[in-house]
C-alpha cells in the first residue's frame, strides 16, 4: 500500500504545470474565443512535441506510455489553465478507447496522433454531441448499430450549438453511419462504459485543477482588495467561504487518484471509483465557483476578470462526461445490489 | 387576522390581470442590458403608465393610483402571472421613489416623480466606488457646495442600468473634510451632465448590466439634494431598506420561478429522479418561496397598520438571494448533460432561460448589500450582538 | 387581508410570557426531573385560574372561546419556557377534538377540564404512546375498530418509556377497548386528520419558542464569554451561526400564523398549511439547537448549562405530530397533484 | 501508486481479525464514562497488551509493535470491524503518546510509554481553562519552578477522562511574567497529587466525560517536564496536529456508522423515503466516509515516505466532525417518530444507540478546536490569507 506519486510523477507535473501558466494565460485564451482561428496550433505542436500529447500512446507506437495515474496529475494541469486544446479527451478517452481497440487502423490512428497528422474526437455517449469537431479529421461514435465507428469528419455535416462557456466548440453531426467500423456490437456494453468511465475520470481530473486555479483567484483577490481599512480577507467570514472550498478539495483530490489507480489496473470498483471521483470534484468545482465569486464580490461578476473563465469551465465538466445524476443512480445501484461490501475493510478489497 | 381578500382587493385583481392579458407583449423583450432592449423596455413602462400602472401604490398626483401595499404585492402577482416585462426603471420605482416619498420636497416629487412612473426618466444607482463597495462609509465621490450648485468629481461603480439611463442617485461627500459615515449627501445627478462619462461594464452574460460613471467637475443644480445637506447615511439607510425589504423583489418573482421549477421537474421526473438530492430541492422550492410570499404578506400588513421596516428587511435579502439560487442550481442539476448549451439544439431555448436565471442568481448574494454584510446586521442590530 | 394580530392578543401573549417566564423557570423545570410527584399540580391550578388551560374551550362551557390564531402566541411562550405540563396539547389537540364531537359526553369532560377536574391526553395517532398519561384521567384514542374512545386510565396498564428529554413523560398503555367510544368509525379519516393536524399544529408554535429561546442564550452568552479578549459573539463566524437562526425562525413564523389561521377556519388546504408549518418551525428550532450548541462551545455541551432542556424539547417535538417524512411525503403528493396550484396568486387561493 | 496490501499487510489484518475474534467481550461494556465502564475499559486495555496489541505503532521496547502507520490503519479497521470497545486512554495513546514520541527523553519514553499501552496510567487532557477555551493562549493556570519541582496553582476544564484518570498532561504558565504563547510549558501531572481537586462535569448524556481539575500548589516533580520549560506552545501544537490529523478518529470509525447507516435504511426503507432528503443523505454518508478513508490512507502514505503533517489536518477535523453529525441527524430522521425513546419499546435499543452517538457528534465541531478556529487556521496556514 502506498498512496503517492513518485518523484518521476511530480516532477512531469512540475514541468508541464510551468508550461502550462506561461503558455495558456486567460489572454490567450481570450484570444482564442474571438479569433476566427478554429484551433490554436502553435500550442498543439509545442504540446505534441513535449510528448503530452501522445503521453499515453504504447512506446512502441512511439508514444510515452503513461497509464492513468502518470496522467492524473497533468490533466489537472490542463484544468488549472482551462486548457481549450483537446488534449486531456485525446491522451485520456481517444487513445486508451484506441487501445482497447484489436487491428490496423486503430494503430494507425494511434501513429497519426503521434505524428500530429490530425486530432480526433469521440461522440458523447448521453447526448450524441462531439466537442472540438471541427479541428478533428475523424470522430469516435457509436452508430445506430451499436457499432464503434470512426467517421471522417469531411464527410459530415456539422453544426455548432452555443455553450455558455465561450471557450467550448460543440457540434451535432448529421448521422454519418458511413465511418469505418472499429468494432462490432459484441463489446457495445463494455465500449460504452469504458467511454463514459474515461470522461468522466478525464472531467474529474480537471476539476480539481479548476477548482485549485478558482480558489487561488480568490485568496489572492482577498489579500488585495481592502474594505473597512482591511484586507478582506482577513475577514472570517470570507476566510470560512474559501476554507470550505480547500476542505471539498482536499478530500476530493485522493478520490481522483484513486479512480485512476482503479482505471490504470481494470479493477472491478472502477465504476464506482470513478463516479465518486466524479461528484467530488465536480462539487468541489461547483463550489469554488460559487464561493470564489462571493469572495469577490461585483469584480468577480464582470466579464473582464478572469473568474468566469473558470467557472463556466467547470459547470461545462460536470455537465459532460456523465452527470450528477447518472453518477448518483450508479453508485446507489451499487450500494444496495446485496453482494456490496461496506464499512471498514471494504475499501481497498 | 383575516387572510382573505377584500372584495376591493379582488376588483383589482381583476383589473390588472385583464388589462395585463390585453397589453404583456406576445414575444418577451430583449434583455434591457442592450441598446435595443433598453428602448423596448423604456416604451413598455410608458404603455404602462398609459393603464395608470406605473406605480399603483403613488398617490394619484405623482402617477399613482394611492394603492396599498397589499394591492402592490397584488399588482406584482398578477404582473409576473402575466409574464410582463421586467421592469427597466426599477432602481427609480422600487428604491429612489420611496424615498423620495420620504425625504423629498413637494417640488422635488413633483418634478421626478410623474417621468419616473411614466418612464421618460430611468434610473441608475450610484452607491459603490472602486474603494467603498461593502464598506459604503469609504465613499470618496466630492460633491463640493459652490453657490447654487454642486460640484461633483469622482466615480462610482457597478451602477446598474447606468449605461442607458437618463439619471444617477447615490452618495457623494458634500463635506471634504468628513470621514466615515459623516458629511455625506444623496444626490441626484443628470447623466447628461457636462463632464459625465460612463464605461459600460460587460457581466457574465456578456451584457453591459452596468458601468462605471465618472464625474470630472460635474455641475448638479442643489435643488437635487435629498434630504439635508450631510443626512446621507440616513437618506441612504432608508433606501437600503426598501431594497433589502418590501420593493425590490416581490415574492411573486420567486413563485414563478418555483412553480416553472416544479414543471420541469414533472417534465424531466425520470432523468432528474436519477439525483436523489432534486425532489427534496423541488419541495424546498416551493416552500421557501411560499414561506417568502407569507412573511412579505406579513410585513406590508404590519406597514398598512403603521409599522416600520427594521433590520429585519436584510433577513429578507439573505433568504431571497439564496433561494433564487438555489431554485436555479437545482434546474441546472435537473438539465444534467445540456446544461450549458443554449442555443442550436432541441430544448436549448428552455436551457437558455434557465442558464440566464442561474447566472444571474449568482449576483444576489453579492448585490444590494452582500449577504456576509446582512449577517453582520442581522446579528448586529436584530439580534443586539457586538459589533 | 391583514396578517396582523390584534392588539388584545398581542397583549395576552404579553401577560402570558410574563406569567410563564417567572414561573416556569429551568430550575422548576429540574426539580420536575427530579421529583416523584407526577406532576406541577400548583402550576396547573394557576394556569387553570388564569383561563389558559380553558382558553379555547367555548365560552357557553365556561371557557374563554378563543381560536388558533389567538392561541397560536401563547403556544409559543409555552414553548420558549419548555412548559412541561400538557397545556398546549390541552388547548390546541384534546379541547378542539372534543369540540368536534356531538353529544353529553364530550360536553361533560369538556366542563371537567373548565372545573379543573382532571386531565385529558389523547395517543400518538402514529406510535400510539401517551404524553402525562398518569396524570390523565381519561386518554382519546382510536381503539382498533377506528371508533373514538375515551378510556379511564385508572382501567389501564401503563408502562413508562424513557426518552432522551427528561422532561417528557410518555407511555405505552395496553389495549384498553373498553373505553366509552365517542364517534363511531364513519367519521374516522376526518377524526384522523384533525388530530395529527392538531399535534403537528401545536408542535410547531411552541418549536418557534424554542427556537427563540436557544437564539437567546446563544446571543447572550456571545455577548459574555471573551476569548481573544473579545466577546465571542464579535466574531463574524459566531454572528453568523445565530443570523442564520434568526433568517430560518424569522421565516417560519408566518407559515406558523398561516397554519393558524387555515386551522380556525377550516381552510380546504389546512393539511398542506401546517405540514409547511411543522416543517419550517421544526427545521428552525433544530438549527437552533445545533448553532446556538456550537456558539456556546462546551458550555453547551454539560448538563448543569440550560441549553440542553430546550434543544432535547425540540427534538421531541419535531419527532411527534407526524416526522418531517411524514410532512413532506403529504405535501409532495398536493404538490404533484393534477389540480394544485401553484405559482404567484396562488398562495392565499 | 500501488492500493493493494503486501503480503505482510495482509499476514498483519489476518493476525489482528482472528485476535479479535476470539477476545473482543461478547457483550458491550459500560460507557467509560461511569464509574464500572471506566474500570472494565481498563482491563480491557489490559487484555490488549497481553495479546501485544497495546500500541502497534510503538517500538517494541515501549510495548509496541514497529508497526507501520498503514498497518495502524488496518489495525483500526478491524477493531472497528470488530465493534470492540472504545479505547479509554485515547488521550494517551493518540495524542501524548506521539508528542512523547518526539519531544520525550529517553526516560520518559521509558517511564510513561509501557505503562500507557498496559492501561496502567490512563490519561487526562488538560488544555482548557475557563478563559481559555477556543483562545488556548490565555492560559494562566502557573507551574512555578522551585529547585527540582513545578508547583501549579490554577484550574484546568474540560478535560475528557480525568474524573477516573491517573495523569492529565498540558500547558502551565512556568514564567509567570510572560503572556500569551510564550513561557508557556508542557507539564505531566499525576492526578492523585497532593492538591488536585477533581469535580466532573455531567455532559448531555447525564455522564461525566469531563471534569474540571483544580491545582492548589500541586508539586509535580520537573522530569514531568515534555520538551524544553518554555516550548509548551510548540509541543501542544504537535500534539493538537495528531488530534486533528491521523489518530484521534480513524476513518474506520465512520466507515463502520456509514455502514450502520446503510442498513438502518435499507431495513426502514418505506418510511426514510417518506422523506426525500434521506436517500442523497445516505449516499453522502458512504462517499464521504470513504473520502475520509481514502484521504487517511493518502496521508499515511506519505507520512511513510517521510512527509509531515501540516495544517491541512485542520481540514481532517472539520470533514471528520461534519460527517458524524450528519449521520447521525439523517439516521434520527430515518427513525422518525420514535426518535427521541431510549428503552421500554421495541427498537429502543437501537434508537438508543444512535441517539447516544448523535449526541456525541454534537460535540464533534467543539471538541479538540472548534470547527471555527480550524477554518481560521485553515484559511491562514493552508491557504495563506491575512490575520
Amino acid at each position: 500500500m502506498d498512496f503517492t506519486f513518485t518523484e518521476e510523477q511530480l516532477l512531469l507535473r512540475d514541468s508541464t504545470r510551468n508550461f502550462l501558466t506561461a503558455e495558456v494565460t486567460p489572454s490567450r485564451l481570450r484570444e482564442r474565443w474571438k479569433s476566427h482561428d478554429v484551433a490554436d496550433n502553435d500550442l498543439w505542436e509545442k504540446m505534441l512535441d513535449m510528448g503530452i500529447i501522445s503521453a499515453t500512446i504504447p512506446e512502441e507506437l512511439g508514444g510515452s506510455g503513461l497509464n492513468s495515474v502518470d496522467f492524473v496529475l497533468l490533466a489537472e494541469e490542463c484544468g488549472y489553465v482551462a486548457l481549450l486544446e483537446p488534449v486531456v479527451y485525446t491522451a485520456l478517452v481517444v487513445v486508451p478507447l484506441l487501445c482497447e481497440l484489436e487491428g490496423d487502423f486503430p494503430r494507425e490512428l494511434l501513429s497519426g496522433l503521434v505524428r500530429g497528422d490530425y486530432r480526433i474526437s469521440v461522440a458523447c455517449p448521453f447526448t450524441g454531441l462531439v466537442e472540438d469537431a471541427d479541428t478533428s479529421a475523424f470522430v469516435l461514435k457509436f452508430n445506430s448499430n451499436k457499432e464503434l465507428v470512426a467517421c471522417s469528419v469531411t464527410d459530415a455535416e456539422l453544426s455548432q450549438i452555443r455553450s455558455i462557456d465561450p471557450g467550448r466548440r460543440v457540434f451535432s453531426l448529421k448521422e454519418c453511419e458511413s465511418g469505418k467500423v472499429l468494432m462490432g456490437n459484441n463489446r457495445f456494453e463494455f465500449l460504452h462504459e469504458f467511454l463514459i468511465n474515461s470522461m468522466a475520470f478525464a472531467n474529474a481530473a480537471q476539476s480539481l485543477g479548476l477548482t485549485q486555479r478558482m480558489l487561488d483567484l480568490a485568496v489572492n483577490y482577498s489579500k488585495d482588495r481592502h474594505q473597512f481599512k482591511k484586507p478582506i480577507g482577513s475577514f472570517q467570514a470570507v476566510k470560512h467561504l474559501l476554507a470550505n472550498v480547500a476542505i471539498k478539495l482536499e478530500f476530493a483530490k485522493p478520490s481522483v487518484y484513486r479512480a485512476a489507480h482503479s482505471l490504470h489496473h481494470g479493477a472491478p470498483k472502477r465504476s464506482l471509483h470513478i463516479s465518486h471521483a466524479k461528484i467530488a470534484a465536480c462539487e468541489a468545482a461547483s463550489l469554488a465557483a460559487k464561493n470564489s465569486l462571493q469572495a469577490h464580490g461585483a469584480m468577480g461578476y464582470t466579464w473582464e476578470y478572469d473568474l468566469h473563465i473558470f467557472s463556466k469551465r467547470s459547470l461545462v465538466l460536470s455537465a459532460t462526461g456523465g452527470d450528477l445524476g447518472f453518477h448518483k443512480a450508479r453508485l446507489l445501484d451499487s450500494l444496495f445490489s446485496d453482494d456490496f461490501q461496506l464499512g471498514p475493510t471494504a475499501t481497498f478489497s | 387576522m383575516d387572510l382573505s381578500f377584500s372584495k376591493v382587493e379582488l376588483e383589482f385583481r381583476k383589473e390588472i390581470r385583464s388589462w395585463l392579458r390585453e397589453n404583456v407583449p406576445d414575444e418577451p423583450l430583449e434583455s434591457f442590458d442592450t441598446e435595443l432592449g433598453f428602448h423596448q423596455h423604456r416604451g413598455w413602462e410608458k404603455t404602462l403608465y398609459a393603464g395608470n400602472w406605473g406605480m399603483v401604490t403613488w398617490p394619484k398626483e405623482y402617477g399613482g393610483r394611492g394603492c396599498s401595499l397589499i394591492e402592490w404585492l397584488i399588482f406584482e402577482e398578477e404582473y409576473y402571472r402575466a409574464k410582463a416585462p421586467l421592469r427597466v426603471n426599477q432602481n427609480g420605482l422600487f428604491l429612489l421613489g420611496p424615498t423620495l416619498m420620504e425625504f423629498g420636497s413637494k417640488e422635488q416629487k413633483e418634478k421626478f416623480l410623474p417621468k419616473m412612473a411614466l418612464g421618460e426618466e430611468i434610473w441608475a444607482q450610484g452607491w459603490s466606488e472602486p474603494n467603498a463597495g461593502s464598506d459604503m462609509a469609504a465613499i470618496q465621490t466630492k460633491a463640493i457646495r459652490k453657490g447654487d450648485k454642486y460640484v461633483v468629481t469622482g466615480q462610482k461603480i457597478w451602477s446598474t442600468r447606468a449605461v442607458w439611463a437618463d439619471w444617477i442617485f447615490g452618495m457623494f461627500r458634500t463635506d471634504p473634510k468628513s470621514e466615515r459615515h459623516h458629511g455625506l449627501s444623496f444626490i441626484l445627478v443628470p447623466l447628461n451632465s457636462k463632464g459625465v462619462t460612463i464605461r459600460p461594464i460587460a457581466q457574465l452574460n456578456g451584457l453591459t448590466g452596468f458601468a462605471e460613471v465618472f464625474f470630472d467637475e460635474v455641475e448638479v443644480p442643489t435643488h437635487c439634494l435629498l434630504g439635508e445637506e450631510g443626512d446621507g447615511w440616513k437618506v441612504a439607510m432608508a433606501t437600503a431598506g426598501f431594497e433589502r425589504g418590501l420593493m425590490l423583489r416581490s415574492p411573486a418573482r420567486f413563485q414563478e420561478t418555483a412553480r416553472r421549477l416544479v414543471d420541469l421537474y414533472k417534465e424531466n421526473k425520470q432523468q432528474a429522479d436519477n439525483d436523489p438530492s432534486i425532489l427534496e430541492a423541488v419541495l424546498r422550492a416551493y416552500l421557501d418561496a411560499e414561506s417568502y410570499c407569507l412573511l412579505t404578506y406579513q410585513t406590508a400588513s404590519r406597514l398598512v397598520n403603521g409599522g416600520h421596516i427594521g433590520p429585519e428587511s436584510s433577513t429578507n435579502k439573505v433568504f431571497w438571494s439564496e433561494l433564487d439560487q438555489s431554485m436555479h442550481s437545482t434546474a441546472m442539476s435537473i438539465i444534467g448533460a445540456r446544461a450549458d448549451l443554449m442555443s442550436g439544439i432541441k430544448g436549448a431555448g428552455l436551457t437558455a432561460e434557465w442558464l440566464d436565471g442561474w447566472l444571474f442568481a449568482q449576483s444576489g448574494p453579492i448585490y444590494a448589500g452582500t449577504n456576509e454584510v446582512q449577517r453582520n446586521i442581522i446579528s448586529e442590530r436584530m439580534l443586539g450582538m457586538p459589533r
